[in-house]
């Protein structure tokens, strides 16, 4: 028996992994995401996985870190192990705080990176061989967007409850910064209760129910991701008040789409997983090949999705997957938030 | 000569074979399957490099894994060390700076007074451990969050030079894994050579007959859970120090994974047995699964698959011989 | 008696790896007759049953019942050939109500469509009851809440009730040392009924340590030895030296207690107990222990005596009462406390709090105190296992060394190192229940002559005995309670021991 | 009635007072977590008189369809003194795998009832992959099932790679809506579940070994019942209550994706111990499981409802669940806790 289960563990791991060898020459891309559990995770797996198909002398592979900042260090190690100094890696970090050290392990071994969304105070790619680029479409002002967007949609006045993320992470504790900011801006709205729904839409669909039976007079509710907010719709959907109570999400996964077409969900944001995680990666690319950056601070697109430019978005990042070209590094730039429409005429 | 026709001869160690010493340790086997499989998808898992990496990742879980360890021995469970290691991490890293080092006696005193309150419900209120831990473990979950203000800080760029020594490399390997190991060896002493090791076991074993033999129960497993809070504080500690910050969320998959050292070891949950070498052997397999699968380019979206399958089929290898006639649950 | 044969079994051996611990067993049993099996722990006594009730397989041999080829393949598969087995170790669940335990794993007979009838089995399970003659016993009643007798009793229904139903009155009973945990009254009932079966035509195996027992209810006795059948004895006209004599191949003496080496209790009281009560089990109990005294304590079950004991070894907190180690007002928060004053306990339930099962012998003889094999705070384990080796060859403990896990141990060895531990804990006030229960010929031997060694060397004993005749045997004086009160006190010298009658009056 | 001049008790009356008293004390154990729930209800009403409303309640009622499917299979896993850690991942797979084979927004499949039944039978051959491995190979539950869960939830996420499905059949829509007496329909199945269960336990052959295994194993397995076979028939059920919970959820929520499984476990055996089921076995049943989640779902609301800020929540129903446990549990001198 034992020695059946030795072989087919030798047998399943031979066949889960396939043999590298080191040196060939090529650039190794180093995807790293949170998980593949996630909608906008896979976006952004599938915007690295566009660029290296784009060129001939890049292999990649995604690590996923689960959101743990040593998970991340550890993967980034591995690669490294591997490839040394032809390892490049472009990064969707587990927390702000890791990146000082992604930036360390990279500088030790020579390996560009490009870090996506956190930005940590102080450490900037100009102080570093390695740090190539740092893009993001900023948290807080997709939290001050939608928050924005709702308040607008309600008139100025109202109440508004909130949903918010998972305690610890860096982006859900953001998103809610934004909503804070935009809060300040219309004194006539009031929040009357923040829960902590931890990203699932089975709590979100709760702490809504309960919402509704306590609060009844509630006016919208903000959510910090489209999950969320899908729980929070179901709710409404009981009551028959879908539509009447304004939701926003964020990410822009499919199911928020389709409730933004059935009129359900006021607005989300489209981070655009492709051209973030492609150009970052392109950036890295171009920075080992010996390219030099005069701006490597940049803000990208991302779209804020209304019942107006739902179709365009729609079929643009879910139906398909956007085509960039990757050589065309100023593409990405945008200066601040904007429509999808505006994104389009650039 | 002291032989007779009556008992068992299946695990008599005095004397034994080489056959049956191999049997007895065939718990080392899965690792090194482990590791050579690895190997052969790809030979840099054991360059240099990798190692490093490799024990580097050990450190953190081994004082954790260890900790846990003492508490599964006397039978009990703490699902709390990830809790109390992300709240070790996070005050730690937000106050390493200001306070300098004596952050990790502090840290240590704070391991020892949530074991005492784990350790006490349990011992001496007779609360079920699962339970106990459970809720603990929600309260000190809550402590790092609001601690650390919701989310990872990390120590100020100026500053971070105080932590390096942890990562700095000493004959050739990280210094954080020496101390790891330092602690793997203070468990093996505890558990072999100390009266509360002993009392632990026996505990496991037979808690009644432990506690007619004279063996102080309440005492005994409020060491057990103080032992184990501890080695969590160190890990939480270790994980500060390496990665430079105060992450809240540190702790939350790290039950897990020391509970699967563990059980790869091939300690019994149903308590009397095991040793920390079996679970420095689980946490090989553990940290060399999970950098393995990276390092063979495994899909992510298997990862859980392989992992888990793995997981199975190391446990069933590893699990004692010998014990077929106790009950497993 | 029918000369119809019901069972016979032919060469059958058993073998555990290299070791052999049944061969060449031929019985033969008849339609109502009742037989004994005899012989010290180890003899392969138990083997044999469970080997019959279909619980192991034997490695050779054959079994015939009622004419035919028998090899069950479980327990169930006997049961329904009309076999069935009462444990030496309780097998009910707690739980579970009488009726739901007499009937497990048969509800089939009560359910239709997959549910049980409540009601069915219970009247049936009453039926069954009453055929035993306990009345007072409700099916609905939950085990956990009768006493060891009872559960002993409804035990005992149940296997009755599964082959009685099939067998139709050529059922074979095995009954494994049934008496142990029961008063002599309780015995007095179980008998009875034992011989009921026999008049119906059933037949039954019964074990026992109590020579005179298996005198007075077999009708034919097998004594076994090292795992072979050394004798057949017809039970009239035997006596217990004639049995003694063949199971352990020497004569019996009247040294049995070795009652020449009592020790005469010296002047010090080293244990005072003054007043002491404990609500619901015992009221102003006082008395002295002397240094080198053997102090037995009489009784039937439920008198208060092992709650006494209880109290005194920490186990148990009393209500009232003062309790006095060498002088000095002592009280105990847990066995530990009294360890620490200089008392521990042999407890009574081996099994369940005397061995740690899994550890090994080296690790259970030290137990009780780690110091003794430490320096600088950290214990040698080598010598813990020179320690344990001293022990197991002082008390010629039969083992395969020290890291022999005691679980696998005879009763007699394990409670040999659970003497070993008690000694190794170097306090001078032991406090032993039942000392002897489940244990061989041979062993008892040797336990009794070790209390006469320790008592020389000044160690003081409190003895709760398994049979009055060993507690009047071994203790230099004896103290009677009934009801939970004192009330009567003897003096035993080794020359001239009370007469057991007038002690038993007292007890009831 | 009876009245004892404590001096003229003979010790033997003594007795059989302490064993009445005993009685008495452990009987209010066992109705404790049910007075505990009538006091909560009451006060919680009291304090806020949102919490009582129809609407409300109806509330609770609906939220609590999936810990209840759950409970119940878990009560069956935890009388036999086991854990299954794997239902959070069979609830994730059969949800996912259920909204990919019915009309959905991913692809054109309309399996119709066979989009349910055939998830269902994937999580029952979990159920069953899970016991025997347990028996066969002799590996802890503790372990097994969090491998075997871990397992179906990366199945999961490999059937719909990334995107999660919604469902968007009709039935599923109208199920989500339909309610009986204000009570909504998917509550209505799971209280369904509860009954069956109900008369499993306590009226079939298979219900007594349950309690037998939980009690002592070994006295069970001389008793002629199949241990092996009996245990993994409860890990069949467990893993058939977390797919018909992975159905609920799915209905309730309408995504299929594997988070529809996380955090429900651990909430569940903490209900079913405040209900008062041992985690050591044998001891418990369905009405505890019952009141238990009752308890465990009206505390959570009632928090919600009074705003306990959201950082301090988590700790403060867990100090309360420990004061609940040491209010409910039956605990003594000698009792040994694990």
């Amino acid at each position: 028996m034992k020695k059946i289960l030795a072989f087919v563990l030798a047998v399943l791991m031979a066949l889960s992994g396939c043999a590298y060898a080191a040196g060939d020459g090529k650039w190794h891309l180093g995807i790293l995401i949170h998980s593949m559990d996630n909608e906008f995770w896979a976006q952004e797996a599938n915007g690295g996985k566009l660029f290296a198909d784009s060129k001939d002398d890049v292999e990649y592979q995604v690590l996923t870190t689960d959101g743990d900042d040593n998970r991340e260090i550890q993967a980034i190690r591995d690669f490294i192990a591997q490839y040394g100094d032809h390892a490049i890696f472009v990064t969707d970090p587990a927390s702000r705080a890791n990146t000082a050290n992604v930036v360390e392990v990279c500088e030790e071994a020579g390996c560009k990176v490009a870090i996506l969304w956190h930005h940590a105070d102080g450490l900037e790619p100009k102080d570093w061989k390695s740090f190539v680029v740092h893009m993001s479409p900023d948290d807080i002002v997709a939290g001050y967007n939608t928050a924005k967007t709702l308040f607008e949609k309600m008139g100025g006045k109202g109440k508004v409850c909130a949903l918010y993320g998972v305690q610890g992470e860096d982006s859900a504790a953001n998103r809610y910064a934004g909503f804070q900011k935009a809060l300040a801006e219309y004194p006539n709205i009031k929040m009357v209760d923040m829960q902590v729904a931890s990203w699932s839409q089975d709590q979100a669909m709760t702490f809504t129910q309960t919402w509704l039976s306590a609060h009844s007079d509630i006016d919208a509710i903000w959510s910090a991701n489209d999950t969320m907010a899908l729980g929070a719709i179901e709710a409404l959907k009981l009551e028959g008040r879908n539509g009447k109570v304004l939701v926003c999400g964020c990410d822009g996964i499919a199911a928020a789409y389709e409730a933004i077409e059935a009129g359900d969900l006021a607005c989300t944001i489209a981070n655009n997983g492709y051209l973030l995680m492609g150009y970052g990666a392109s950036y890295a690319y171009q920075a080992a090949r010996g390219a030099t950056f005069d701006k490597p601070v940049i803000k990208t697109q991302a779209v804020l999705v209304t019942p107006e430019n739902v179709k365009d978005c729609k079929a643009m990042f879910i139906d398909g997957m956007p085509k960039y070209d990757y050589d065309n590094l100023a593409f990405c730039v945008l200066s601040d938030y904007a429509t999808f429409a505006d994104a389009e005429k650039k | 000569m002291q032989n007779t026709k009556t008992g068992d001869f299946r695990n008599v160690p005095e004397g034994e074979s080489w056959r049956s010493f191999l049997y007895r340790n065939i718990y080392i086997f899965s690792a090194v399957l482990v590791v050579s499989v690895f190997y052969i998808i790809n030979p840099s898992f054991l360059s240099l490099y990798s190692i490093q990496n490799i024990t580097r990742e050990m450190a953190p879980l081994l004082p954790m894994a260890c900790g846990i360890g003492f508490v599964l021995y006397t039978g009990c469970i703490d699902l709390s060390i990830g809790a109390v290691a992300s709240a070790a991490c996070v005050i730690t890293g937000l106050n390493v700076a200001d306070v300098g080092h004596w952050i990790i006696p502090m840290m240590l005193a704070f391991g020892v007074l949530i074991g005492i309150v784990n350790g006490s419900l349990v011992s001496r209120i007779k609360l079920p451990s699962f339970i106990v831990t459970l809720c603990a473990q929600s309260v000190y979950r809550a402590a790092a969050i609001v601690l650390s203000g919701g989310g990872s800080q990390n120590i100020a760029l100026k500053q971070r030079y105080l932590v390096n020594w942890m990562s700095a490399i000493v004959f050739g390997l990280p210094l954080m894994f020496w101390i790891s190991l330092g602690i793997v060896l203070a468990c093996l002493i505890i558990e072999r050579n100390t009266k509360l090791g002993k009392s632990i076991f026996a505990i496991g074993a037979n808690e009644k007959a432990a506690r007619l033999a004279g063996v102080d129960t309440v005492r005994t497993k409020t060491m057990a859970f103080m032992l184990c809070a501890v080695g969590a504080a160190i890990g939480g500690v270790m994980y500060a120090y390496k990665l430079k910050s105060s992450v809240p969320a540190i702790g939350d998959d790290k039950f897990m994974m020391a509970i699967s050292s563990v059980a790869l070891g091939g300690t019994l949950f149903s308590g009397g047995r095991g040793s920390a070498l079996r679970t420095l052997v689980g946490v090989i397999t553990v940290i060399s699964i999970s950098s393995g699968m990276n390092m063979a380019g495994v899909d992510p979206l298997w990862n859980n698959v392989v992992f888990g399958i793995v997981l199975i089929v190391a446990v069933a290898i590893n699990s004692e011989k010998g014990i077929r006639d106790l009950i497993i649950k | 008696m029918n000369q119809e044969i019901l069972f016979t079994t032919e060469n059958i051996g058993k073998t555990y790896g290299v070791n052999t611990v049944l061969q060449g067993i031929n019985v033969e049993i008849r339609r109502g007759e009742i037989v004994g099996l005899i012989g010290e722990n180890g003899a392969g006594k138990s083997t044999l049953l469970k080997i019959i009730a279909g619980v192991e397989q034997p490695t050779v041999g054959t079994m015939e019942m009622n004419g035919k080829p028998f090899s069950p393949a479980s327990m169930l598969d006997a049961n329904r050939q009309g076999i069935g087995m009462v444990f030496q170790e309780q097998s009910l669940i707690s739980n579970l109500t009488v009726a739901q335990n007499i009937y497990l794993g048969r509800e089939r007979d009560f359910s239709s469509f997959g549910l049980i009838n409540w009601s069915r089995m219970n009247a049936r399970a009453r039926e069954a009851l009453n055929k035993m003659g306990l009345k007072d016993i409700s099916p609905k009643a939950r085990v956990r809440d009768l006493d060891f007798a009872m559960r002993q009793m409804v035990e005992i229904t149940k296997v009755l009730d599964i082959v009685s139903e099939t067998a139709n009155n050529r059922a074979l009973i095995l009954l494994d040392e049934p008496t142990t945990v029961l008063s002599d009254a309780e015995m007095a009932v179980l008998f009875e009924k034992v011989r009921q079966m026999k008049e119906k035509g059933n037949s039954v195996i019964f074990i026992s340590h109590r020579l005179q027992e298996v005198l007075q209810i077999t009708d034919r006795i097998y004594v076994f030895k090292d795992g072979r059948q050394t004798a057949e004895v017809r039970t009239e006209g035997a006596d217990e030296y004639i049995l003694y004599e063949k199971m352990v191949g020497r004569e019996t003496n009247g040294e049995y207690y070795v009652s020449a080496r009592q020790t005469v209790p010296g002047a010090d009281v080293v244990l005072e107990v003054e007043n002491m009560s404990l609500f619901g089990s015992f009221r102003n109990v006082s008395f002295k222990l002397h240094k080198g005294e053997v102090l037995g304590l009489c009784g039937v079950e439920g008198s208060g005596k092992e709650d006494v004991c209880g109290v005194i070894s920490g186990d148990l907190a009393s209500t009232s009462g003062e309790l006095k180690v060498r002088g000095k007002r002592v009280k105990f928060a847990s066995p530990g406390d009294a360890r620490r004053a200089g008392i521990i306990s042999v407890p009574r339930d081996r099994r369940d709090e005397g061995i740690i099962g899994i550890l090994p012998i080296s690790e259970n003889i030290s137990v009780s105190n780690y110091e003794k094999n430490a320096a600088h705070g950290l214990i040698s384990n080598r010598r813990q296992d020179r320690n344990a080796r001293e022990w197991v060859r002082s008390l010629s403990i039969k083992c395969a060394g020290v890291a022999q896990r005691v679980s696998n141990l005879s009763g007699g060895n394990a409670q040999k190192v659970i003497f070993a531990r008690v000694l190794d804990s170097e306090c001078p006030i032991l406090i032993l229940d039942h000392p002897t229960r489940g244990v061989d010929l041979g062993a008892k031997g040797d336990i009794y002559a070790l209390i006469r060694d320790i008592t020389e060397k000044g160690f003081s004993v409190l003895l709760m005995g398994d049979t009055l005749d060993e507690c009047l045997g071994v203790s230099s004086r004896v103290i009677v309670m009934k009801d939970g009160l004192v009330c009567g006190e003897f003096d035993c010298p080794a020359d001239n021991k009370p007469d057991q009658v007038d002690v038993v009056k007292l007890m009831l | 009635m009876k009245t004892f001049d404590r001096q003229a008790m003979t010790v033997a009356e003594e007795f059989v007072s302490k064993v009445e008293r005993e009685a008495r004390s452990s009987l209010i154990r066992v109705y404790a977590p049910m007075i505990l729930l009538v006091v909560m209800t009451i006060g919680f009403s009291i304090y806020d008189s949102h919490f009582f409303s129809m609407k409300n309640l109806s509330n609770i009622l609906g939220q609590m369809a999936v810990p209840l499917t759950l409970a119940t299979g878990l009560t069956f896993v935890l009388l036999i003194g086991r854990i299954d850690l794997s239902v959070e991942g069979v609830m994730g797979l059969v949800g996912s795998a259920i909204a990919l084979l019915v009309v959905n927004s991913r692809n054109s499949n309309d399996w119709g009832i066979w989009g349910v039944i055939v998830p269902i039978i994937a999580g029952l051959l979990f159920g069953l992959i899970t016991g025997i491995l347990h028996v066969r190979l002799r590996i802890a539950t503790f372990i097994i099932t969090y491998a075997t869960g871990t397992i179906a939830a990366g199945i999961a996420v490999l059937l719909y790679h990334s995107q999660p499905a919604t469902a968007k059949a009709q039935w599923i829509i109208d199920a989500s809506r339909t309610t009986f007496l204000n009570i909504p329909l998917i509550t209505w199945i799971a209280v369904a579940f509860f009954a069956v269960c109900c008369v499993i336990l306590n009226y079939t052959a298979f219900g007594r070994a349950v309690y037998a295994i939980g009690d002592n194993e070994a006295a069970a397995r001389a008793s002629g019942i199949n241990v092996s076979k009996v245990t993994i028939q409860v890990f069949v059920l467990s893993s058939f209550a977390a797919s018909l919970a992975g159905v609920l959820a799915l209905i309730r929520l309408k995504l299929g994706q594997v988070s529809l499984g996380t955090d429900q476990m651990f909430p569940c055996i903490t209900a079913l111990v405040v209900g008062g089921t041992s985690l050591a076995g044998g001891k418990g049943g369905m009405l505890q499981t019952m009141v238990g989640t009752l308890i465990y779902m009206e505390l959570l609301n009632f928090l919600t409802i009074i705003q306990v800020p959201a950082d301090y929540k988590k700790a403060i129903l867990g100090v309360i669940i420990i004061v609940a446990v040491v209010l409910t549990l039956t605990r003594g001198r000698k009792t040994i806790a694990k």
